[in-house]
C-alpha cells in the first residue's frame, strides 16, 4: 500500500524521518455488539515522521487488531471519509502527519462528536446528510440558457462562491460545532456552506428559498461564531465567513 | 436459513446504536473559549441583575431597608465579589463588541483571533484601573 | 444541442417557514443593538457608582435617591433596565434551547425566565418613576441633601 | 440504514433474513458514471443506486485536470480533431465509431453539467474556460489545443458534487454502504439472464437482493492491484470481478495506464493540467528530457509515452534524489498566482505530503498506476457483451469499469470524465428504455446463497493467513514486475505469485467476527477480486507480444499491427485455483472497429 511505504522510499526527507519511532495511540473503541459504553484502548505503532494518522490506523488494523473499524477511501484528503477527533480536534486522518503531532504523549483518536456512534470511529452520517439535503443544495435555474449553450458567468461572479464549492461533506465542521453538539437540531455549518454555494451563484434563481430555510429556528441564527468549524475544515473553507455572509443576505433579503 | 449466516442479524440492533460519544474535551481555539466565557459571564450577570433590581427596588420601601441591604454590599467579602462581577461584565461587554464586529465589519472574521487578544488586553487594563480603586474604597471604610 | 432539462425539485422535507415576523432573526439583531447601547449605559453606571467619589462605600439611600430624582438618571436606569433584562432574558432563552432537550423542561424554564423578566421590568419601572426621594418621616441624615431644603 | 430519501420498509419483504427489493433499474456504483445514469433513469423509472461508499466519497472526486470537449471557446477546435486525438492517443486500438460518439457528445455532456450547476472556470467573456492537456492537439497533431474544460484542479470533485446535488434534486434512492457482491443470473431457456444483484449492508451485515429489469454496473477501476497508485483504497474492482466470475468476458485487461506525475513514493496524483499550464519535467541534471523524446509536444505527450520516458531516465541513471529514483516536475516558473488559483489542490498535496513547496522547488514525481483502459466489454449503447457480438439483455456497464472501447491501449487525459458522462448518460437512458418493455426475470431459489456462503466461510474461517499480508505481496509484485515495463519472464513470475497467493487466500481469516460494520471481512472479500483481476491483467499481458500504448513489453518493443491490431477478450473457463492460468482463463480476440483513420506510426 502506498500508505505504508517506508520513508526510505520517499524523497525529500530530512534524516530524522528515516528512523522509525514508536508512537502510542489511544483509540476510543466501541463495538455495538458487545460494549455498553465506549472504551479507550492503546496501541503502539512504529511510525515515520512523514506518515499520517491514517497510516497508523491501517497498521493497527492490518498488523494488530483487524476489528478496528473506520472509514477511508482516497487517502489524500478529497473524499471526506475519515473525519475524526485527533488529540481533541476534528481532522482528516489522511491529512494529519505524525510530525505535526506531539508524540511524546499518546495520540488520542476518537469518533467525531454529535452524531450517533455506530462502531469505533464510525458514526451515523445520515442526520448530517439530511441537513445537507434540506437546504436544496442544487442549482435552480428555470430559464433555459441562450442558444442551448452554457449560462454565462463572469470570472468575478464565479469567484464570489468559489470558496464554498470546495466542500467535501466530511462533517468535520458540523461535528466540531458546540451548538450542534447540544441537540443536533442545528442545520450545522456544512449545510450552510452548501447553501451559500448556491445562494451566491449568479446562475441560481432561488436564493430566496434557501435564505428562508436558513432563517429558520435551527438556521444561521444559532451560530455563535465559535469558529471551531473554520478551524476544523480540511479544505480551508472560511466557514464562519460564509455563515456571516448568509446572515447578511438574510438581513438584506437578497444575496 | 442457518442461524449463523450473514443474512440474520442479532436482535439488539436499536438498543445499542444511537449513543452520543463523550470522550475528550474538544480542543477549540480562541473562538470557542471566548464563547464559553461569554456564555458563563452572560448567565452570571443575568442572575446578578435579577437580585440587583430587587435590592434596588427597596428604595421604594424605606431608606432604612435599602441601607441595610446595600450595607451588605460594602463588606470586604462582597467587595471581592464585586471585582469578579465587574470583571465578568467587562469581559462580556468587550467580547460582545468583538462579536458584533465579527458580524458586521467586513474584516471581522479574519481578525477574530487578534480581536480576542485585544479584548483580553482591554480587560486587563480596565481591571487594573478599577480593582485598586474599588478595593481601596471597600477597605478604607 | 439540447441539454438535459431538469424538472422541479422535490418539495423540501422541512417546510420553509412562513413569512412574518422572524423572532430568531430579530432576537439576533436585538442582542447586538442592545449590546452596543448597554456598553455605554452599564459602563456609565459602573463608573458613576463605583469609581467616582467614594465608590461602593458611598452608596446609600441618599446617593441613589439623589440620582433618581434627576430625570436624566431616571431615563438612564430605565433604559438599562429594559435593555439588559430583555437582552439577558433572550440570552437565557438561547441557553435553554441549547441545553434543555426535554420539551417539558424547556417550557418550564423559559416560562420562568419570561416571568422573571416581565415582573422585574414592571417592578423596576414602577420603582424608578413612583418613588419619593424624600419620604416623609424618615431621618434626615439618610436622605439626599436637597430634601432638607424642602 | 443509510439510504437517502424515499426508501421505506414497506417497499421490501424479508424472507429468511434476506431483504428483497424490486426496482426497474438498479445502478451499482455512485461515482460519476453511476450518478449520471441515475439522473437519466431516476425520473422515468423506479431506480435504486447501490454504492459501497457514500456517493460523494467516490473516486471521481479525485479527478483534477479537466474534461475534454471541443467547445472551441478559446481557440479553433472541432470534434473530428478530438476523435483523431483519442484514436491516436489510444495507439489505434480504439473502436472508432465509439470514439466519434465520445467526441461528438462531449459538447452536450459539458453543457449538461454546466446547466446542472457545475462551476467551471470562466473565460473573460464568461464562457467555460479551457486548458491544454496531454495528447489533445489541433488539426491532427499540429500543436497542443485548449480542449479541457476545468474547474481549477478540482474538476472531478465538482462533477461528483454536481451530479450528487442533482440526484438529491430528483430524490434518487440511494443505498449507501451496500456492497454488491454478486450478479444474479437466472437460466431462461438455456441462457443465463441477469435478474438482480445481491448486496451486503455494511451497517447491519444483512443481505439484500435487488431484483431489477435493467442493471447498470458503474463500479469504477481497480488500481489497488498495484502498490503505487493514484486510486483510492476502495477501488478494488468488485464490479469487474463479479462480471468475471459469472463467466462473462473482460476486454483489453493488459492495458493499464501509469500516470507520469504521481508524488514520488506515494502515488498521489499531480494533474497533467500542471503540464497543461506549462510545468516541465526535468531529470537530475535539470534537463528537460521530454524534448528528446517528443520534440513537437514535449511534456504534453500522451501519458504512456511520458511515463515510459521517465522510467527510462531513471533506469539510465539520470534520476534525482538520494536513490536516483525519481524525476522532477518543475512548476517554479509558473508563479505563485497560477499555482494558487489554477492548481491549488496539487500545490497543497505537495506541501502536505512531501513538504515540498512547488512555488519554489521542483516536486519529485514518478509514474503511478492510474487507470484501467480495459474492463467489461460493452457496445456504444453501454450494453454488456457476452462475446464479441451478443449483448446480455438488461445488463449495462459504464465508466472506468467498462471498456467501450474509446481509450484503446492508452486513455488521453480528460477523456475519462468525458467517458463517464457520455456513456453514463447512455447507459441510464437505454436502461430506462429497456425496462419499459421488459418483464422482471424471475429470481432463482435463494439468490443470496453464493454470497452467504462466501461471507460465512470467511467469517468463520480459522485459517492463519492475513489479508493485509497477501495483499501487500500482490501489490509489491505487480509494481515490481507488471508495471510500466514488462517481459514474459517478469509476467510469468507474477502469475506464479498469484497462484501461490490464491492458495493461501483459501486459508485467510479475519479477526472481526461481528456483523455490524465489519470492514475486516469486506477487505478479505475485496482481496479476492484483486487476485482475480491481477491474474487476468497479467495473463492478457503475457499473451500480447507487442508494445502498444500502456502495455510496454521490453522483449517485444514494437507495435505489431499485423498480429495484434485487435482487442483481447478473456473468459473465466475453469477452476481459478488450477496451477496453470491457461487452464482457467481462455483468451480470444475481437476486431477493432476502424472507420476513418488507418493506423499510423505514433509520433509527437
Ligand atoms: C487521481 C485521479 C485523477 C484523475 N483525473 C482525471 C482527469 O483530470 N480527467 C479525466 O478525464 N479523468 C481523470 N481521472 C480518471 C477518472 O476520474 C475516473 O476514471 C472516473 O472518475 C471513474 O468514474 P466511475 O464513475 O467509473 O467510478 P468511481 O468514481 O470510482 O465510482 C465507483 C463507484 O462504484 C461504487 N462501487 C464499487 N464497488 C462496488 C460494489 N461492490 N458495490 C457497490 N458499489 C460499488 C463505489 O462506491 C463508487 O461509488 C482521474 C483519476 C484519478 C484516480
Ligand atoms: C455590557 C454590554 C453587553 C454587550 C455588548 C453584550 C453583548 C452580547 C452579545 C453580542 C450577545 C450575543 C452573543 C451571540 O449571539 O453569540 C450577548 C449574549 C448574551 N448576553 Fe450580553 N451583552 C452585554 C450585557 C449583558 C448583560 C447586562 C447581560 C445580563 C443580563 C447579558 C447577558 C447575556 C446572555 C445571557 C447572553 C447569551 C449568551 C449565549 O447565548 O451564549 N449581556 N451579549
Ligand atoms: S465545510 Fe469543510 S469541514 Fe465542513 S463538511 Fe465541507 S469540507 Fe468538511
Ligand atoms: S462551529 Fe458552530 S457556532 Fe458557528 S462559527 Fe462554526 S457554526
Ligand atoms: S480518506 Fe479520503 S479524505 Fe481521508
Amino acid at each position: 500500500m502506498s500508505s505504508t511505504t517506508i520513508a526510505a522510499d520517499r524523497p525529500g526527507n530530512a534524516d530524522p524521518a528515516v528512523t522509525p519511532f514508536t508512537v502510542t495511540f489511544l483509540i476510543r473503541r466501541f463495538d455495538p455488539e458487545v460494549d455498553e459504553e465506549p472504551r479507550w484502548q492503546d496501541f503502539d505503532v512504529e511510525m515515520y515522521a512523514t506518515d499520517r494518522v491514517l497510516d497508523a490506523l491501517h497498521k493497527i488494523k492490518w498488523e494488530q487488531d483487524g476489528s478496528l473499524t473506520f472509514r477511508r477511501s482516497c487517502a489524500h484528503g478529497i473524499c471526506g471519509s475519515d473525519a475524526m477527533r485527533i488529540n481533541g480536534r476534528n481532522r482528516l486522518a489522511c491529512k494529519t502527519l505524525i510530525k505535526d503531532l506531539d508524540i511524546s504523549k499518546p495520540i488520542y483518536v476518537e469518533a467525531i462528536k454529535g452524531l450517533p456512534l455506530e462502531k469505533d470511529l464510525i458514526v451515523d452520517m445520515e442526520p448530517f446528510f439530511a441537513s445537507f439535503r434540506e437546504v436544496q443544495p442544487f442549482l435552480i435555474a428555470n430559464k433555459a440558457p441562450e442558444g442551448g449553450k452554457e449560462r454565462l458567468q463572469t470570472v468575478a461572479q464565479r469567484e464570489r462562491f468559489d470558496d464554498t464549492t470546495k466542500c467535501i461533506l466530511c462533517a468535520a465542521c458540523t461535528s466540531s460545532c458546540p451548538v450542534f453538539w447540544t441537540d443536533g437540531q442545528y442545520f450545522g455549518p456544512a449545510a450552510i456552506v452548501n447553501a451559500h454555494r448556491f445562494i451566491f451563484d449568479s446562475r441560481d434563481e432561488d436564493a430566496k428559498v434557501r435564505l428562508d430555510i436558513l432563517n429558520d429556528k435551527e438556521g444561521v441564527w444559532r451560530c455563535r461564531t465559535t469558529f471551531n468549524c473554520s478551524e476544523a475544515c480540511p479544505r480551508g473553507i472560511q466557514v464562519t465567513q460564509a455563515i456571516a455572509e448568509v446572515k447578511q443576505a438574510i438581513m438584506r433579503g437578497k444575496p | 436459513m442457518p442461524q449463523q449466516s450473514a443474512g440474520t442479524l442479532t436482535a439488539a440492533k436499536k438498543t445499542t446504536t444511537s449513543r452520543r460519544p463523550a470522550g475528550t474535551l474538544y480542543r477549540g481555539r480562541e473562538g470557542m473559549w471566548s464563547w464559553v466565557l461569554h456564555r458563563i459571564t452572560g448567565v452570571a450577570i443575568f442572575f446578578f441583575l435579577l437580585v440587583h433590581i430587587l435590592d434596588t427596588a427597596l428604595i421604594r420601601v424605606s431608606p432604612e431597608a435599602y441601607n441595610v441591604v446595600i450595607g451588605t454590599y460594602q463588606t470586604p467579602l462582597m467587595g471581592l465579589g464585586e471585582v469578579a462581577l465587574v470583571g465578568a461584565i467587562v469581559f462580556h461587554a468587550f467580547n460582545g463588541l468583538r462579536i458584533i464586529l465579527i458580524d458586521f465589519w467586513a474584516g471581522g472574521v479574519k481578525h477574530q483571533k487578534l480581536m480576542f487578544y485585544v479584548v483580553i488586553a482591554l480587560w486587563v487594563i480596565t481591571m487594573l484601573a478599577f480593582t485598586p480603586r474599588h478595593l481601596i474604597n471597600v477597605f478604607s471604610h | 444541442m439540447s441539454a438535459t432539462t431538469i424538472e422541479a425539485p422535490r418539495s423540501p422535507a422541512r417546510q420553509a417557514p412562513k413569512r412574518g415576523v422572524n423572532w430568531e432573526k430579530w432576537g439576533w439583531i436585538y442582542m447586538r443593538a442592545s449590546g452596543v447601547v448597554l456598553v455605554v449605559l452599564i459602563f456609565g453606571h459602573l463608573f458613576f457608582n463605583l469609581v467616582l467619589g467614594e465608590g461602593i462605600s458611598g452608596i446609600n439611600f441618599g446617593f441613589v435617591g439623589g440620582k433618581l430624582a434627576d430625570p436624566f438618571w431616571q431615563w438612564w436606569d430605565v433604559a438599562m433596565l429594559w435593555l439588559a433584562l430583555i437582552h439577558g432574558g433572550n440570552g437565557m432563552r438561547t441557553l435553554i434551547n441549547d441545553y434543555a432537550t426535554l420539551p417539558m423542561t424547556r417550557g418550564v424554564l423559559k416560562s420562568a425566565v419570561l416571568a422573571a423578566v416581565v415582573v422585574l421590568i414592571v417592578l423596576g419601572t414602577l420603582v424608578v418613576f413612583t418613588f419619593d426621594p424624600c419620604p416623609p418621616g424618615s431621618p434626615a441624615d439618610l436622605l439626599p441633601s436637597f430634601c432638607a431644603a424642602q | 440504514m443509510t439510504q437517502s430519501s424515499s426508501f421505506d420498509s414497506a417497499d421490501h419483504t424479508i424472507v429468511d433474513g434476506v431483504h428483497y427489493h424490486q426496482f426497474d433499474v438498479v445502478i451499482v456504483g455512485a461515482g460519476g458514471a453511476g450518478m449520471r445514469a441515475a439522473i437519466e433513469a431516476g425520473p422515468h423509472a423506479k431506480t435504486a443506486v447501490i454504492s459501497k461508499l457514500y456517493p460523494t466519497r467516490s473516486h471521481t472526486g479525485a479527478a483534477q485536470g479537466g474534461m475534454a470537449a471541443a467547445l472551441a471557446n478559446v481557440e479553433e477546435d472541432n470534434w473530428e480533431w478530438h476523435t483523431f486525438d483519442t484514436i491516436k492517443g489510444g495507439d489505434y486500438l480504439v473502436d472508432q465509431d465509439a470514439a466519434e460518439i465520445l467526441a461528438k457528445e462531449a459538447i452536450d455532456a459539458v453543457l449538461d453539467l454546466e446547466n446542472m450547476g457545475l462551476p467551471f472556470n470562466r473565460t473573460p467573456e464568461g464562457k467555460i474556460d479551457q486548458r491544454r492537456f496531454g495528447g489533445h492537439t489541433r488539426d491532427h497533431g499540429k500543436a497542443p489545443v485548449r480542449r479541457a474544460c476545468y474547474a481549477a484542479d478540482r474538476t472531478g470533485h465538482m462533477i461528483l458534487q454536481t451530479l450528487y446535488q442533482n440526484c438529491v434534486k430528483h430524490g434518487i434512492n440511494f443505498f449507501n454502504e451496500y456492497y454488491v457482491l454478486d450478479l444474479v443470473m437466472t437460466n431462461v431457456d438455456g441462457v443465463d439472464q441477469p435478474s438482480g444483484v445481491v448486496a451486503y449492508d455494511l451497517a447491519s451485515g444483512e443481505l439484500h437482493v435487488f431484483q431489477a429489469k435493467a442493471i447498470i454496473f458503474a463500479t469504477g477501476g481497480f488500481g489497488k492491484i498495484y502498490k503505487t497508485t493514484s486510486n483510492a483504497h476502495t477501488l478494488t474492482g468488485d464490479g469487474v470481478g463479479i462480471i468475471w466470475r459469472k463467466g462473462l468476458p473482460l476486454e483489453d485487461m493488459e492495458f493499464f495506464q501509469f500516470h507520469p506525475t504521481g508524488l514520488a513514493g506515494l502515488g498521489i496524483l499531480l494533474t497533467e493540467g500542471a503540464r497543461g499550464e506549462g510545468a516541465i519535467l526535468r531529470n537530475a541534471s535539470g534537463e528537460r528530457f521530454m524534448e528528446r523524446y517528443a520534440p513537437t509536444i514535449k511534456d504534453l505527450a500522451p501519458r504512456d509515452i511520458v511515463a515510459r520516458c521517465m522510467v527510462q531516465e531513471v533506469a539510465e541513471g539520470r534520476g534525482a534524489g538520494p536513490h536516483k529514483d525519481y524525476v522532477y516536475l518543475d512548476c517554479t516558473h509558473l508563479g505563485a498566482e497560477v499555482l494558487e488559483t489554477k492548481l491549488p489542490d496539487i500545490t497543497e498535496f505537495a506541501r502536505t505530503y512531501l513538504g515540498v513547496d512547488p512555488v519554489t522547488e521542483p516536486v519529485p514525481v514518478m509514474p503511478t498506476a492510474h487507470y484501467a483502459m480495459g474492463g467489461i466489454p460493452t457496445n456504444v449503447a453501454a450494453e454488456v457483451l457476452r462475446d464479441n457480438n451478443t449483448v446480455v439483455p438488461g445488463l449495462y456497464a459504464a465508466g472506468e469499469c467498462a471498456c467501450v472501447s474509446v481509450h484503446g491501449s492508452n486513455r488521453l487525459g480528460t477523456n475519462s470524465l468525458l467517458d463517464i458522462n457520455v456513456f453514463g448518460k447512455r447507459a441510464g437512458q437505454n436502461a430506462v428504455e429497456y425496462s419499459k418493455t421488459a418483464e422482471f426475470t424471475p429470481l432463482p431459489a435463494d439468490p443470496a446463497a453464493a454470497v452467504r456462503g462466501l461471507i460465512d466461510s470467511i467469517r468463520t474461517s480459522t485459517g492463519t493467513e492475513r489479508v493485509s499480508v497477501l495483499r501487500k505481496e500482490l501489490q509489491d509484485m505487480m509494481d515490481a514486475k507488471a508495471q510500466v515495463f514488462r517481459t514474459d519472464e517478469s509476467l510469468a513470475e507474477v502469475t506464479q505469485t498469484i497462484h501461490g497467493l490464491r492458495e493461501r487466500y483459501k486459508n485467510v481469516a479475519v479477526q472481526d467476527k461481528g456483523h455490524r460494520f465489519n470492514t475486516d471481512l469486506l477487505e478479505a472479500v475485496e482481496l479476492g477480486f484483486l487476485l482475480d483481476l491481477a491474474e487476468v491483467v497479467v495473463f492478457s499481458a503475457r499473451n500480447r507480444k507487442e508494445s502498444r500504448g500502456g502495455h510496454m513489453r521490453d522483449d517485444y518493443p514494437n507495435r505489431d499491427d499485423e498480429t495484434y491490431m485487435k482487442h483481447t477478450m478473456a473468459y473465466l473457463s475453469g477452476d481459478p485455483h488450477s496451477a496453470d492460468a491457461a487452464d482457467h482463463i481462455r483468451l480470444d480476440w475481437k476486431p477493432v472497429t476502424i472507420t476513418r483513420y488507418q493506423p499510423m506510426e505514433r509520433k509527437y
